[in-house]
């Protein structure tokens, strides 16, 4: 990349000087790693590091305090007496309502309902992309444009219709209805990856596997799913941090035994009894947040990688 | 539309009224060919002018929009592309990467279902014609440029097709394993006796591999014929420009008569036409295009009868050859001659032109006269 | 010799049709919620609906309230607001993060993963955490009056001027990591050579950067417009985690508006009208850009 | 029976909420059936969406919370909800519920919906005896002292007003101004009537420039929820809250006793009339006899005696009936029993104005206490609109 | 690291014990390189063998990790690129994309803040010399490959530099473009008489352009010497497969003597070496190569004394020339002849070889004997 040659210019620049006074060899070369240029470079990324960990810090510390030190120090202050309690109460203590089981049972909830939307709906998105960019029949552009244009569409208004549809199928309340929710909003946006992706692989493969007999199926189980790695890689952390995440969808269409983390943890956090439990509400931020983080970490290289073969290619 | 279609039971491919169009975008129109048994036929064109396409129809994997395909005398219009009896080798090679030499060989085989036993038997075999079984192993990505393309041929092979479908398959490659595997390609041919259809953009290709060559410009077939012909008596001004490196010089003049004698005259120099085969009959006045090639002018050495003076502009030694582009009546005209003999920028020297090599081509119809 | 007679094309409706039907729940999806539930909603925004959908047709009357609340008109501007400056400071932030990231630095994951971790918690998440560190009690305010400054104040989420800044604030930590991501992508997808040649020109970097590589990197922008727009319309969770759309109407989006209407004040077809006008909005946006980028592109 | 699990929906999540809640579920589940709590935490406004949703959506609880009045209105229309009358007849409710405007907000055609739980007014003044005597200053005994008493408390650093940022909170607040303030007959005539002329009128104008002072008073109550405004009270950070007689629980729970540690002064002191609001459960149509059954069983409960004493001592709410006895009640709610006793209730804008009407106000008030560049003249004119809208 | 360093005042570009590594690959070693002022060189070589890290060197846009560079006897190895009197064109033209022809022409100037009077008459003389001129307003998307090129090297022109550099310039573009270009730069050369350094691995291009070639190989220059010298005396075993196409003809074998006279016998074959020009003395015994180029063999005409059976095993036609692949004693040998030629498969031949052209290595050191 460009960057070799830039990271040089400092140095260079330096010792144009003395390289003019003789044709003889120049000095030696310069050190680089405290060229002012390097120093604004990792300054800048430092301070911005700082912002974006900052919060992260902020809950960290402030769920690992008492109560009492919250209120008197102030949230950048390292816990003076570390406890573990808000943690313990977050996950199993805390009360909404009648219920004092903390955020642990939304947890296995969430994975429940975790699990069948990730797989549903990325396997129905993959499948479409794979249509549309391989086997394009009349009317598939069409669909696909009504589907993007949908991605703009306020969740709010489209949930009315989708009562409506889901009560006709009598499906509302259940799992299913869920998954079906989640894989619908998905659509739009792994649906554009998959079918991205799919037409940047070249196309002599499909047409290869067409020749030697493969039909539809046969060509996207064999040939095109095991090319496509850092696509769904993609497609899993963007489901899987969208779905965990999901509140609105959660609070709307799962009854409460079977509500997600993310309900759970705003019912722990405006279950407000007394005073504002803070490191409870941060312990039980973190442990909401614990599962799309560890994904992120875990593939976050890949991350990048498909973003630039599926996001970017128009 | 023709309603009914005569087909010559030698033919291996037959294409009737062939059209396709993208959109509003015509690519093929009206196109007829006949392939036969056994033939090596080579479409060549330059980029863009719709060898891929035509090679797809065949294939099947466009549908056209107007037309008949034909592959040994069924009509396979409407069929499958793995019903057709049609193996294909593309330019990218289009190995299936995740899997291994052996499994990108069999994968056709095992989608159909063939018997385990008939699988080895049929990739043991081809992969000892294509001397590939030390890569069976390997996965593609392990692979070489050329071994991947010997791979790729080898898939078309254990299918035992009637019909090879070739798409540029060396163009990826380095300058000398194109050599190299166009060798390889020809002996192929020559043991294996099935028909191919192999499209290039490359003309050295295209001349030594062909039994026939179509030469195609914006969907249409310019001339179709063997490699000699096509060379020698290319059709019209663009087959003659298409073919040939560097290309034939092109003066543009008039036909005028010369005491009796029918001349090519051009910037006021003229050149006798003697020895010019003429296919219609020379008129005084008309319009024409002579074209030489470079090997066809002698350059001060074992001159014709009519001498010409010219001047040396840009020499160009290429190892065996020599080419010099010369100024000679106000154009630039290119000269091969045998690497061995030099010449200093500026120097002039002597020309003489073998006619009985040449071509002349209508100005206006472009076509040869 | 042999005669041959050429075959018609046979049905069109069943070639591929395995295709077809794998494209079948896409399809639903397309007509069926996304147009179906589209047009349900406008056809609906023209009755008095109240808690249930009924059939009493108002005319333009749901349209004529809306544009004469106040609170539709302040989410209106707080949108256009938040928007804006979400746009250009997204873009602008994760432009030059990336730019800086592009430059063969050491600790390069690290860092990219620094940037991008907030984009996976959600919004209730970043509402919260930073609802918590602009805390005028325990947040940033009293942290900087403790160190001596004690008339600093910094309080957006109490101060309804400035509400939708704080806002701003959780946002873009949300989500410059993503913005970045896809502009790294976008750098790094520009041909080295373009940089080689402007160094032996001589062009200074900034130069290179404003001249040559932002308007080369135009597609990667309208992707990247096109997925932050997609959010910024949408917006509602972080604001209903950090201020509820206080302080009093304060800040309010049109997404909150809607939900309001709709749910709580039992007045459906008021939220569907506010739907409606979210979607003439969105449709402005986005349907030039789906037909440039999708209709008038034919593919090889 | 044998056990049958019902869902209950609700949004009582705060501390006395939920100890309230904890013996209604107490005596469901004696009756052999089982209580499956689900609470949806933030607010009445939080949770009926998704009550609403998941009834017309053909998933509906065995029973919910709403305030009754006309919030479910429509859907007992629509025909989703349980019919109660043989429960009624048989509890006899119609002899026992007191005042009988609650039963008749459940009433519908002739046929009861819904099982009122509790009585709520929202005439409540509290004040934090402990600010005002480090204010040094008496502990008012209306509003109008506590106006006078609000720069006193300002100078001890003491908050006059809490008030939590809600939108429903300055619209109670608000309402209980109006009823006050001035009167029966106003309120009634702007809310019963709908009379935008006297909502325009210059009684009303009176309110509104009290609601500004009130404004004034409240600025810089940072908090969201109601129960953390009276926590500021709990704790004497702040001088005094409007609200609900739910307030009291919250005291409750900190341990307070009315009169020593906190003051409780309904229709804020000067006129004694509560609103009798409440809540009532109601029982979504169910498919399953079993649960249909277990739904009559929890209606019934609601009303039993019993647990309107442990329930109503919990929440700090007014039971629905007159013959229970409520020895254990503390001052406030005597006070407020009495109030029932002589008669002056009010019917609440829960069952005079739409769920749109009162999400219009709640607009117009929250950006009126928030925002104090809006001139009590502006806020009144907009008020006015509202009404003369209004159904 | 020298001390100090004499240069060659007639040096244009002096590069001295260049060494670059990236990490813990060294690309390249301890390389000595002097072009003299206003020559052509070519850098030639297979595919990362390090030409275009040497390039970028030379440019400034690579850091040596050790060594010196001069250009013009100026030590610039720390300069800034703009700083160093050279222009550059890459493969890819590298043109900024939004700018028309003529911004990108000029855009360098501006930056520098060259007067307007002075950039629009560098901008104009360039586009003459290109012949650019009409297409000054347009958009590089709106150009073909070829006029992209020209306008890169335009820009290169515009700069009024002492030294071109060219990393592969023509390999993006079609072969008769290719041609085209190639002619147009050696005018160009001719003309503007600045030193050029050209990479590229055509050998065609080297042969035709350079004024001296340098071959390499991982890093390492293998010969430095004219197209002449280089095609008919290679250095190495290396040089002479890698120059020439198709391919110089090998053949393993020893050094024996036979009454009296030195011959190479290979396969119970012998070869008299009569008239090759050794560089070394031929022993007997000495495992050898021999090494003869496929327009250095002669059939069926013109056989000198020695006269060799083999068979014809393919034909390759190819216009100008004919390649005949030959089954001579076990090897399989290439041979070219005149294209009006032609011979069937299976025809046996006689064959005799030209050894004043043949090249003979040692098959240990592979070095020239
Ligand atoms: N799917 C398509 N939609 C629209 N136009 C197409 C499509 N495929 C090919 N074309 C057009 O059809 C013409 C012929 O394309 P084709 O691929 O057959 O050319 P080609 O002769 O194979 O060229 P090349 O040598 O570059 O492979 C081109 O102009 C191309 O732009
Ligand atoms: N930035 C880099 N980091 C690591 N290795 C590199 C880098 N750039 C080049 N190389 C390696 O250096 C070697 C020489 O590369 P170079 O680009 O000079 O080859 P080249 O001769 O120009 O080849 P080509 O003909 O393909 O352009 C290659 O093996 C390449 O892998
Ligand atoms: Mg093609
Ligand atoms: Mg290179």
């Amino acid at each position: 990349m460009a960057s070799i040659s830039t990271l040089n210019t400092a140095a260079a620049s330096f010792d144009a000087v003395s390289s003019q006074l003789a044709s003889g060899p120049s000095g030696r070369k310069p050190r680089r790693i405290f060229a002012p240029r390097n120093i604004m470079l990792y300054g800048a990324l430092t301070v911005a590091a700082l912002y974006y960990l900052l919060p992260l810090y902020v809950m960290v510390v402030t769920s690992l305090k008492g109560m009492p030190e919250i209120r008197l120090g102030n949230i950048f202050s390292p816990p003076m007496e570390i406890t573990f309690e808000p943690w313990v109460k977050a996950w199993a203590q805390a009360c909404t309502g009648l219920n004092c089981d903390g955020l642990s049972r939304g947890f296995w909830n969430s994975v429940r309902i975790l699990v069948p939307s990730v797989v549903v709906s990325i396997a129905i998105a993959s499948v479409s992309g794979y249509a549309l960019a391989n086997w394009r029949f009349k009317g598939a552009e069409l669909f696909f444009s009504i589907l993007i244009i949908g991605a703009f569409i306020p969740y709010q208004v489209m949930i009315y219709p989708i009562v409506i549809v889901l009560r006709e199928l009598g499906i509302y309340g259940t799992l299913t209805g869920l998954v079906i929710v989640h894989t619908i909003f998905g659509m739009p946006i792994l649906t554009l990856l998959f079918r991205n992706y799919f037409a940047s692989l070249p196309v002599e493969l499909f047409k290869a596997a067409r020749i030697d007999g493969a039909g539809f199926w046969q060509i996207y189980f064999r040939i095109m799913l095991p090319m496509s790695l850092p696509i769904f890689v993609v497609a899993m952390i963007l489901q899987v941090t969208g779905i965990w995440n999901d509140f609105l969808f959660g609070v709307v269409f799962t009854r409460p035994d079977t509500y997600p983390m993310t309900v759970q943890l705003n019912n722990i956090v405006n279950s407000v009894q007394g005073v504002k439990e803070y490191n409870v509400n941060m312990a039980a931020t973190l442990l909401t947040g614990a599962v799309p983080l560890i994904v992120y970490f875990l593939s976050g290289r890949l991350f990048v990688r498909g973003i630039a073969a599926g996001a970017v290619k128009g | 539309m023709h309603n009914t279609v005569s087909i010559d039971k030698q033919n291996s491919v037959s294409i009737r009224d062939l059209s396709l169009s993208f959109g509003s975008v015509t690519v093929l129109e009206n196109l007829n060919l006949d392939i036969h048994d056994g033939e090596f036929l080579v479409l060549l064109g330059s980029s863009g002018c719709g060898k891929s396409t035509l090679l797809n129809c065949i294939a099947g994997l466009l549908e056209p929009t107007e037309g008949q395909i034909f592959i040994k005398d069924k009509n396979v219009t409407w069929e499958e592309p793995k019903d057709r009896g049609i193996g294909m080798v593309f330019q990218s090679y289009a190995l299936y990467p995740q899997m291994s030499v052996e499994k990108n060989l069999s994968f056709g085989l095992r989608v159909a279902k063939v018997p385990q036993a008939e699988i080895d038997k049929r990739v043991a075999r081809a992969s000892e014609i294509l001397q590939i079984q030390p890569l069976l192993k390997r996965k593609p990505a392990e692979l070489s440029g050329g071994q991947r393309q010997r791979v790729a041929i080898g898939r078309a092979l254990v299918r035992d097709v009637d019909v090879f479908l070739f798409d540029e398959p060396l163009s990826n490659l380095d300058a000398k394993l194109r050599s190299e595997l166009r060798v390889e390609i020809k002996r192929l041919h020559q043991s294996l006796k099935n028909t191919m259809i192999y499209v290039t953009h490359d003309q050295i290709e295209a001349l030594t591999l062909a039994d026939r060559i179509a030469i195609m410009k914006n969907g249409i077939i310019q001339q179709l014929g063997d490699p000699t012909t096509i060379y020698n008596r290319p059709r019209n001004l663009f087959v003659a420009g298409f073919i040939g490196s560097p290309s034939m010089n092109f003066l543009h003049g008039e036909l005028t008569k010369n005491s009796d004698k029918m001349v090519f005259s051009s910037n006021g120099v003229s050149f006798s036409l003697d020895g010019y085969d003429a296919a219609q009959p020379l008129q005084a006045g008309r319009k024409v295009v002579l074209g030489v090639r470079p090997e066809h002018i002698k350059v001060n050495e074992n001159l014709g009868p009519e001498v010409h003076d010219a001047t040396v502009d840009i020499e160009e030694p290429m190892g065996a050859d020599n080419l010099l582009w010369l100024k000679h009546a106000g154009h630039t005209m290119s000269v091969r001659i045998n690497g061995a003999r030099r010449f200093n920028v500026g120097t002039p020297v002597k020309l003489s032109f073998d006619m009985s090599l040449a071509s002349i081509f209508d100005a206006e119809t472009e076509d040869r006269i | 010799m042999a005669a041959h007679a050429p075959t018609g094309r046979p049905s069109q409706l069943f070639r591929n049709l395995n295709a077809k039907i794998a494209s079948i729940p896409m399809m639903l999806v397309a007509l069926v919620i996304f147009l179906g539930g589209t047009l349900w909603t406008v056809f609906y925004s023209f009755t008095n609906s109240r808690l249930l959908p009924r059939l009493n047709f108002v005319g333009l009357d749901q349209y004529e309230r809306l544009w004469a609340s106040s609170r539709w008109m302040i989410s209106i501007q707080n949108l256009a607001i938040y928007g804006i400056l979400s746009l250009i400071f997204s873009l602008v932030i994760g432009f030059i993060l990336a730019a800086l990231m592009d430059q063969k630095i050491r600790f390069e994951n690290a860092f990219r993963t620094i940037f991008l971790y907030p984009f996976a918690l959600s919004f209730i998440v970043t509402g919260l955490v930073w609802q918590w560190m602009l805390n005028p009690e325990f947040g940033i305010q009293s942290v900087i009056r403790s160190l001596g400054w004690t008339s600093f104040a910094f309080d957006p989420l109490y101060d309804p001027d400035i509400v939708i800044y704080g806002i701003l604030i959780a946002a873009l930590w949300q989500g410059t990591g993503l913005v970045m991501c896809l502009m790294l992508a976008g750098l790094r997808g520009i041909d080295e050579d373009i940089w080689k040649a402007t160094r032996v020109d001589g062009i200074p970097m900034w130069k290179t950067y404003l001249l040559i590589i932002i308007p080369m990197m135009r597609p990667v922008f309208i992707t990247t417009l096109v997925i932050i727009a997609s959010g910024i319309v949408k917006v509602y969770d972080l604001v209903v985690a950090q201020t509820s759309g206080g302080p009093g109407n304060a800040s309010e989006v049109p997404a909150k508006y809607v939900y309001d209407y709709m749910f709580q004040a039992q007045n459906l077809g008021q939220g569907f009208a506010a739907s409606t006008m979210m979607l003439l909005t969105v449709a402005i946006i986005v349907v030039p850009w789906a037909y440039l980028e999708f209709g008038g592109r034919k593919r090889g | 029976a044998n056990a049958t699990d019902l869902e209950v929906t609700h949004w009582w999540t705060s501390g006395g909420e939920a100890a309230a809640v904890g013996e209604l579920a107490k005596a469901f589940d004696t009756t052999g059936n089982k209580w499956v709590d689900g609470a949806i935490a933030g607010s009445g406004s939080t949770a009926r969406p998704i009550m609403i949703s998941r009834i017309t959506g053909g998933d509906p609880m065995g029973a919910t919370q709403f305030n009754h009045g006309r919030q479910a209105e429509e859907l007992v229309q629509e025909g989703l909800m349980r019919d109660l009358t043989a429960v009624a007849e048989k509890g006899k409710w119609k002899d026992v519920i007191r005042p009988l405007s609650l039963l008749d907000s459940c009433t519908i055609d002739g046929k009861i919906y819904c099982a009122p739980i509790n009585i709520h007014s929202w005439q409540w003044l509290w004040l934090s005896n402990e600010a005002f005597e480090k204010a040094g200053t008496a502990v008012p005994k209306n509003w109008n002292e506590f106006v006078a008493a609000a720069p006193a408390l300002q100078k001890a650093g003491i908050q006059p007003l809490a008030l939590g940022g809600q939108p429903w909170q300055a619209n109670g607040l608000f309402d209980v101004l109006i009823i006050s303030l001035g009167g029966k007959d106003l309120y009634e005539k702007v809310y019963k009537d709908k009379d935008a002329e006297v909502a325009a009128g210059p009684e009303m104008a009176k309110i509104f420039a009290a609601a500004a002072q009130a404004r004034d008073m409240a600025k810089g109550s940072n908090v969201q929820d109601w129960n953390q405004a009276t926590n500021m009270v709990i704790t004497g950070k702040a001088g005094g809250q409007i609200m609900g007689d739910w307030a009291q629980g919250e005291f409750q729970v900190a341990g307070k006793k009315a009169g020593t540690d906190y003051t409780c002064l309904p229709g804020l002191g000067l006129n004694e009339f509560l609103t009798t609001g409440g809540d009532a459960f109601y029982f979504p149509l169910q498919k399953d006899d079993a649960k249909s059954e277990a739904q009559d069983i929890l209606a019934a409960t609601i009303v039993d005696p019993k647990t309107q004493v442990a329930f109503n001592l919990k929440k700090g709410s007014l039971p629905i009936r007159g013959d229970v006895d409520l020895a254990a009640a503390n001052d406030c709610m005597k006070k407020g029993l009495d109030i029932l006793a002589k008669g002056s209730v009010i019917t609440s804008t829960d069952q005079l104005v739409s769920a749109d009407t009162t999400k219009q106000k709640e607009d117009l008030m929250s950006e009126f206490f928030a925002n104090a560049s809006i001139t009590p003249e502006a806020a009144q004119k907009r008020f006015a609109d509202i009404i003369g809208s209004a159904d």
